[in-house]
């Protein structure tokens, strides 16, 4: 019984998405009264989350272990896709079916919370799919847009042939080890086919997080997508992606000579292929895209380093970056996806403009935003593993970043708009508060870095 | 315990806030509650002056943690030099927002911006933990680049994003060399100005010295900025609005010479004086090239962007020779270059008000049409130029009398030095003669005189770079007992 | 069953399981894909025939010959307007041949170095009963999620091939 | 014996079961059809017709073995084995009495089902290599009502593995052994019989029976897929539809009415020696019953069949599971 409580935060997430499904035999009547249940059930799971706290108690047999980087994690993924939620019961799915929307969002985030737990290579891979598949119809949510579904089918193909991969990877390990179990992989007396166990395992996480060779389709999806899909595919199931990443490279790195150095060869490549193509992108999707490229780079590179602090930098990183993300894409979709459309939004919405620099600068990593300290924590740790060159590496791309997001900002602050202003139908408070509530997200995951730092466990010095 | 400086840095971000909310009828209220709290915040620094132990140390300290996991620490605390820098950037802060007393488009954001700013660069002289002192390094980047991008010139937007993205290149190295001096500061990893220098004493950083310089140097001298990564200064300055070319030129040049007094000298002596010579050598080359460059100027503000370029070499050459004439010179110009060049801004900024021109080819005459506004100007030119009496031959001749006593610097740099001197007689004494002197122009033959507004904004400069020129104590009583404590260390170390 | 696998029928089931899986690529009619690859499942099934495990054996047997093979099929013959449709031109699975071997060579050259890996299966095969318990507790939470993962599949497939909705 | 020889000795007489029971049971059809439709069936071939088959067989084995030229080679060649082995193979599973049997499965019952789901991927091939639009058709439809039939067919098992707890066919007929209330045999018919109405009307389809029998459908589809099909290729489907008849009602005879049990003959010498008897007697009778249904009903629609499948029979099923998982727990405890 003890078990089912502590998981009660997805049960939660589960039960709303049900509810959301058949939102509309409800007695409640309403527009998007669907994305307001699951609004609602997000944040409650994110509080139960919160309450329920980390333990070292596993479940399941060896399943699930939600220790304090596992809560921050489910708790971030919980409190991002209440936010989200929100965001759609104010504005609704540029296409209709709000509803499906909702529930597709709420159960990507129920996997994508178990799979911040897991400890198994069988739950981690089960989760894993359920924190993607969503992604596959959110992308193609505009069933008459073919570019859509042309992105959808990309991400959908590249993420089922890596998937597999890792499944082959995975089939190795247990047979290695005898145990899908993370904590007893023993792959050590098999050298280098313990190395190709290891990187077939962990493609599909990659490939799930659009690093560098296998980035290819992030760019296509993203900019097929309606907006309010990415903002959603673009930055919530990243943490527990990360999160996974963290468990598995944190058992296998150890043990497996040479796995570092495949992260770490693929963090530079991403780093160098993200940031060099955001340059010149005039779709805001797709620019995102590949500037998401180079911050998994970024992570990747914590994570090379194999250190503990590394891992909670990474974590931290991905909610760090996570949340200005999918506010931009909130923006995005409300004003137009091009940088013409960003054209004079200071003068329409100066709020919205505002808040749009605050995340951009965050995500160059400007301080006190969270965004700095996401990459102070990462690249200290990357630094004191040793990898000086990739972290100087990593900082000068921080720096040239600012050249591509600011192209955002001059749209948004600089540019005139000629054509005529397409006004929004209802200015929605619902949306509004959304993207505030990410506005304070980024500014006070920096500002209370402290006390963020405690829940991840960090060691207090 | 005392928030007096905490108090000091953050009441312009009051200020920001009040002016942000402001309805938009009401916009033009911003100014006022500017001007208020900037008044409010330069008593408070006069009262720090008044308060301050002139036999030195580190007063009024703030201390508590921020993030007790890694150890950064909301520290500040104030010395005779950062004094002296907090009190130029409170003045030079009051004196932009009565400046741009005119601005009309959109002026309840320009004064959020010129209030973020204030916070940036108050902290940065005050910020004791190195964390802390990027997070306002940093700060100041922002709001700088919408002061320039918004309410800049014709190419503005191109200023613009040069500026930032070069200070922010430069800094993000300075921040590899953060993180890298609290990874190497020991079993008690510290980010602690204080606690870092205890620790390069003990040896914490010997044998990487010379890479963490680098990473530092990257970020300060950018910021300085020494040839040849001196590039955006010129775009940024004649882009800039007249207030805000005033903090630029006036305070943010200042963060980057600070950076290395405060930072780059204490905890990395080694490196320092391993460098010394090129620093040398680039600061003579910084003065030498930014004297000819101005020579060849059509535009008075560029004229007197590539000064600031040739100034900040005499401060760089009193760093680099760590005597205490050297370094004290190079406070000193610092403070001189502040007042002088914001002054020489002001005054352009007013003739361009009136004549909607800064070509030198189309101005002149103004001491026969406007003779206070030339006369002035004149004065400016002359502080700037170093003449005796004026703030700005404090600095120069402490800077060149530092580097000729310095072991580190060669004898000749010095003597290069010097004629860069000459060099700026020249420049802005033939700038005087075309602008100010001589028949009046057509674009200056209608102007009006200056006016009380204008009149209560330059005087404290005026008044104080005669003050500091004549009764150089004033300056230096607060800075020598810190300079001192530099010189210590790096006499310390072989 | 003895703990060590029977070495030919398992390398026949491999060369049968490859084979397939080859074939299923390369052959350049759609619908004979759809049988080598159902082929190359039904071979699967005999591993674990090998392996004892009964059970997997004929639900791996129920699930991919009873609904996916016939499935696909279905979709296949339903979606080919024409006959000749399901013939396509051989160029593009060169590639794919391509990347094949070279993940065998350098997967087999990894095996190769490592022989012979230790059998580590159990002794005995548990039985149905005992596999049904397993799978409904210790192994409950992914059994599960695996019905959540098919929900959400369920609610993409319902989305994209649904009617649209004004709203 | 060698193990070897046990294998091949019990394989051949699966083998020969599988004949005789296909000749017997063509016999049987029309003799059933025969009278049901108030005709006479066979006459003129022996006594009564009983020849006929024989003769039947004879003219198949000598019949050119025709393919179309157009036809996909292999396929044509392989769908009839497809459509064979595995109805074969389901023999395999089937426990005759407690002693006899072919092979003992602790899974038989999902063995047999797994098998038999190979049957409708022959069908396919058949009807797609024949190359012919009726057999394309009658493919198709042995598809789409395969999948749809086979759910509530399985789930309809569930029922009966949850109240004998196994799914070896022995296992299950042995726990219906005994009396309920003294004269009610404890056969899972009388708990199961919702599971058992699900089962039969299933079963019905699997095995392509009217009022099910889309796929070949002589009226329409002139055969369907075995259209283009002569000679023995022809007689091995021929043969499959009867064996996967034989096959079901074994197996609904095994689930629900008790095997080779009978009240009052259980668990003695007599009961060893006329199991096999018992249960081939039931399972006649089962057939008989299915070649009642045959004859009688008409044949419906593909799409009322399939939304009958999907909306009526599939909903069922599986609430049935639940509600009877739930009693099942209540009076177990």
């Amino acid at each position: 019984m003890r078990s089912y409580l502590l998981i009660a935060p997805e049960l939660v997430m589960l039960a709303s998405a049900l509810l959301a499904m058949f939102a509309d035999v409800l007695p409640v009547r309403g527009r998007r009264v669907a994305a307001w249940i699951g609004a609602a059930g997000a944040a409650a799971a994110l509080v139960i989350a919160l309450a329920v706290g980390p333990g070292s108690v596993t479940l399941f047999g060896s399943m699930l272990r939600f220790d304090s980087l596992a809560v921050f994690a489910r708790a971030a993924t919980a409190g991002l896709t209440s936010v989200y939620l929100l965001w759609l019961a104010g504005n609704g799915a540029s296409v209709g079916r709000t509803r499906e929307a909702t529930t597709l969002a709420l159960l990507a985030a129920m996997g994508a919370m178990l799979m911040s737990g897991a400890r198994d290579l069988v739950l981690l891979f089960l989760t894993m799919e359920a924190a993607t598949m969503p992604a596959y119809v959110l992308i193609g949510f505009d069933r008459g847009d073919e570019r859509g579904l042309e992105g959808a089918l990309k991400y959908f193909l590249l993420s089922m042939v890596t998937s597999l991969v890792m499944l082959y990877g995975m089939a190795f390990l247990f047979g290695m080890s005898g145990t899908t179990s993370l904590d007893g992989l023993r792959v050590t007396a098999f050298g280098s086919l313990g190395l190709i166990a290891a990187v077939l395992t962990i493609v599909g996480l990659l490939a799930k997080l659009a690093a560098a060779p296998f980035h290819y389709w992030s760019p296509d999806a993203y900019a097929g997508a309606p907006a309010f899909s990415v903002a959603f595919v673009s930055s919530v199931p990243k943490i527990a992606g990360v999160v996974a990443l963290v468990r598995v490279v944190g058992v296998l790195g150890p043990q497996v000579r040479g796995l570092t150095d495949v992260m770490l060869t693929v963090a530079v490549a991403s780093m160098v292929i993200g940031n060099f193509a955001a340059f010149g992108q005039k779709d805001v999707r797709r620019l995102m895209a590949y500037s998401g490229v180079a911050h998994v780079g970024y992570l990747l590179l914590a994570l090379a380093g194999g250190t503990e602090a590394g891992s909670i930098g990474a974590v931290l990183y991905a909610v760090a970056y996570a949340v200005p993300s999918m506010a931009i894409m909130f923006v995005v979709a409300e004003e137009g996806p091009t940088l013409d459309d960003m054209d004079g939004l200071l003068s329409r919405r100066p709020l919205a403009a505002w808040a749009m620099l605050v995340f951009l600068l965050s995500l160059v990593g400007v301080p006190p935003l969270a965004g700095f300290f996401g990459k102070l924590y990462m690249f200290s740790a990357a630094l004191d593993a040793g990898l000086v060159w990739p972290v100087v590496l990593a900082f000068a791309f921080s720096a040239v970043s600012a050249g591509y997001y600011f192209g955002i900002v001059r749209s948004a602050f600089l540019g005139q708009r000629p054509r005529a202003v397409r006004v929004r139908s209802t200015r929605n408070r619902a949306a509004d508060v959304a993207i505030a509530i990410c506005l304070l997200a980024t500014v006070l995951l920096g500002l209370l870095a402290g006390p963020m730092l405690s829940v991840l466990g960090y060691a207090l010095r | 315990m005392s928030y007096l400086l905490t108090t000091i840095v953050f009441l312009p971000l009051a200020a920001a806030v009040i002016c942000a909310m402001l309805p938009k009828d009401l916009a033009g209220a911003a100014k006022w509650v500017a001007a208020t709290v900037m008044a409010f915040d330069v008593t408070l620094v006069g009262w720090l002056l008044a308060t301050f132990d002139v036999r030195g140390g580190v007063q009024a300290v703030v201390d508590i943690p921020w993030v007790p996991q890694i150890a950064i620490r909301y520290h500040l605390g104030a010395d005779g030099i950062s004094l002296a820098m907090l009190a130029l950037s409170a003045l030079l802060g009051l004196i932009a927002v009565v400046a741009s007393w005119k601005m009309d488009k959109s002026p309840g954001t320009y004064f959020v911006m010129l209030m973020l700013l204030q916070v940036g660069m108050n902290g940065v002289f005050v910020a004791l933990d190195l964390v802390l002192f990027y997070v306002f390094w940093e700060l100041v980047l922002v709001p700088m680049y919408f002061l320039i991008a918004m309410w800049g010139g014709e190419r503005r937007s191109y200023a613009s994003l040069k500026f930032f993205l070069y200070t922010l290149a430069g800094s993000v190295f300075m921040l590899v060399g953060i993180i890298a001096l609290y990874l190497y500061s020991g079993p008690n990893n510290t980010f602690d100005i204080a606690e870092l220098v205890r620790a390069s004493a003990g040896g914490a950083f010997n044998g990487i010295q010379g890479w963490l310089f680098l990473a530092f140097f990257l970020g300060f001298a950018v910021k300085v900025p020494i040839w040849p990564l001196h590039t955006w200064l010129p775009d940024a300055h004649v882009e800039a609005p007249t207030a805000a070319s005033v903090l630029l030129a006036g305070v943010l040049l200042k963060m980057g010479t600070y950076g290395f007094i405060r930072i780059a000298l204490p905890i990395l002596p080694v490196a320092a004086k391993a460098w010394a010579p090129w620093i040398a050598a680039l600061a003579v080359i910084s003065i030498v090239y930014g004297a000819s460059v101005a020579f060849a100027q059509t535009d008075v503000k560029k004229l007197i962007a590539y000064s600031s370029v040739s100034h900040m070499g005499f401060v760089m050459l009193g760093i680099a020779s760590g005597t205490a004439a050297g370094l004290d010179g190079a406070v000193a110009v610092m403070v001189s270059h502040g007042l002088v060049t914001g002054l020489l801004f002001l005054m352009v900024g007013m003739v361009y008000e009136r004549t909607h021109t800064r070509q030198i080819a189309e101005l002149s005459g103004l001491s026969s049409q406007v003779p206070a506004i030339g006369g002035i100007l004149a004065f400016a030119s002359f502080a700037s130029l170093g003449l005796p009496g004026l703030s700005g031959f404090v600095g120069e001749f402490l800077s060149l009398l530092g580097s000729w006593q310095s072991t580190l610097v060669p004898h000749w740099m010095t003597v290069v030095a010097a004629v860069g001197v000459m060099l700026a007689a020249a420049y802005m004494l033939w700038m005087v003669q075309r602008v100010v002197l001589g028949e009046a122009s057509e674009a200056v033959s209608r102007i009006s005189d200056i006016t009380a507004r204008e009149v209560a904004y330059v005087l404290p400069l005026i008044g104080l770079t005669v003050l500091v020129g004549v009764y150089w104590n004033s300056l230096l009583r607060f800075v020598d007992p810190a300079v001192q404590g530099i010189v210590t260390i790096l006499a310390r170390v072989v | 069953m003895p703990s060590a696998i029977p070495a030919l029928p398992f390398y026949l089931l491999v060369t049968a399981i490859i084979g397939g899986a080859l074939m299923t690529i390369f052959s350049r009619n759609v619908v004979h894909a759809a049988f080598w690859l159902l082929e190359a499942m039904v071979a699967v099934s005999g591993l674990f025939l090998l392996l004892s495990a009964e059970f997997l054996a004929l639900v791996q047997l129920l699930v991919y010959a009873g609904a996916v093979a016939v499935l696909t099929l279905f979709v296949i013959m339903l979606t080919l307007r024409r006959r000749e449709d399901a013939i396509r031109p051989l160029d593009t699975s060169v590639a794919a041949a391509g990347l094949a071997a070279v993940f065998g060579i350098v997967t087999a050259i990894a095996v190769g170095g490592f022989s012979p890996l230790p059998a580590r299966m159990p002794a005995a095969a548990p039985g149905i009963a005992q596999f049904g318990g397993e799978l409904f507790t210790r192994w409950a939470l992914p059994f599960e999620v695996a019905s959540v993962v098919l929900l959400i599949a369920l609610v993409g497939a319902v989305w994209w091939s649904g009617e649209d909705e004004d709203q | 014996m060698s193990p070897l020889l046990v294998i091949v000795l019990r394989t051949l007489a699966g083998l020969g079961l599988l004949l005789l029971n296909g000749v017997v049971l063509i016999y049987m059809l029309r003799k059933v059809l025969g009278h049901l439709h108030l005709r006479l069936g066979p006459t003129r071939v022996g006594p009564w017709g009983i020849f006929q088959t024989s003769m039947d067989v004879v003219k198949l084995l000598t019949k050119e073995d025709f393919r179309p030229t157009a036809s996909d080679k292999w396929l044509f060649r392989i769908a009839p084995l497809l459509i064979f082995v595995p109805s074969f193979m389901a023999y395999l599973a089937i426990g005759f009495s407690p002693t006899w049997h072919f092979a003992n499965l602790d899974t038989g019952v999902l063995f047999v089902f797994a098998v038999l789901s190979f049957v409708p991927i022959g069908i396919m091939m058949a009807g797609w290599a024949s190359n012919s639009k009726w057999s394309l058709i009658g493919g198709m439809r042995a598809a789409g009502q395969q999948i749809a039939y086979e759910i509530p067919l399985l789930l309809s098992v569930l029922g009966v593995a949850m109240l004998a707890g196994s799914l070896d066919p022995k296992v299950i007929v042995e726990s219906q052994a005994g009396l309920w209330l003294g004269f009610l045999p404890k056969w899972f018919i009388v708990p199961q019989f919702l599971g058992f109405w699900l089962f039969a009307i299933s079963a019905q389809a699997e095995t392509n029976q009217t009022p099910f029998d889309m796929s070949e459908a002589e009226s329409e589809l002139v055969t369907g897929f075995a259209n283009e099909y002569s000679g023995m290729r022809f007689g091995f489907m021929f043969l499959a539809e009867f064996s996967n008849m034989f096959v079901a009602a074994a197996v609904g005879t095994t689930l629900f009415f008790g095997g080779w049990l009978l009240p009052g003959l259980e668990h003695n010498a007599l009961a060893l020696a006329l199991g096999p008897i018992i249960f081939m007697v039931k399972v006649y009778l089962g057939i008989f019953c299915m070649m009642w249904v045959r004859g009688t009903l008409p044949r419906i629609r593909i799409d009322q069949m399939l939304s009958f499948a999907w909306k009526a029979l599939i909903p069922l099923s599986l609430l049935w599971v639940v509600v009877f998982a739930v009693i099942l727990k209540a009076v177990g405890a």
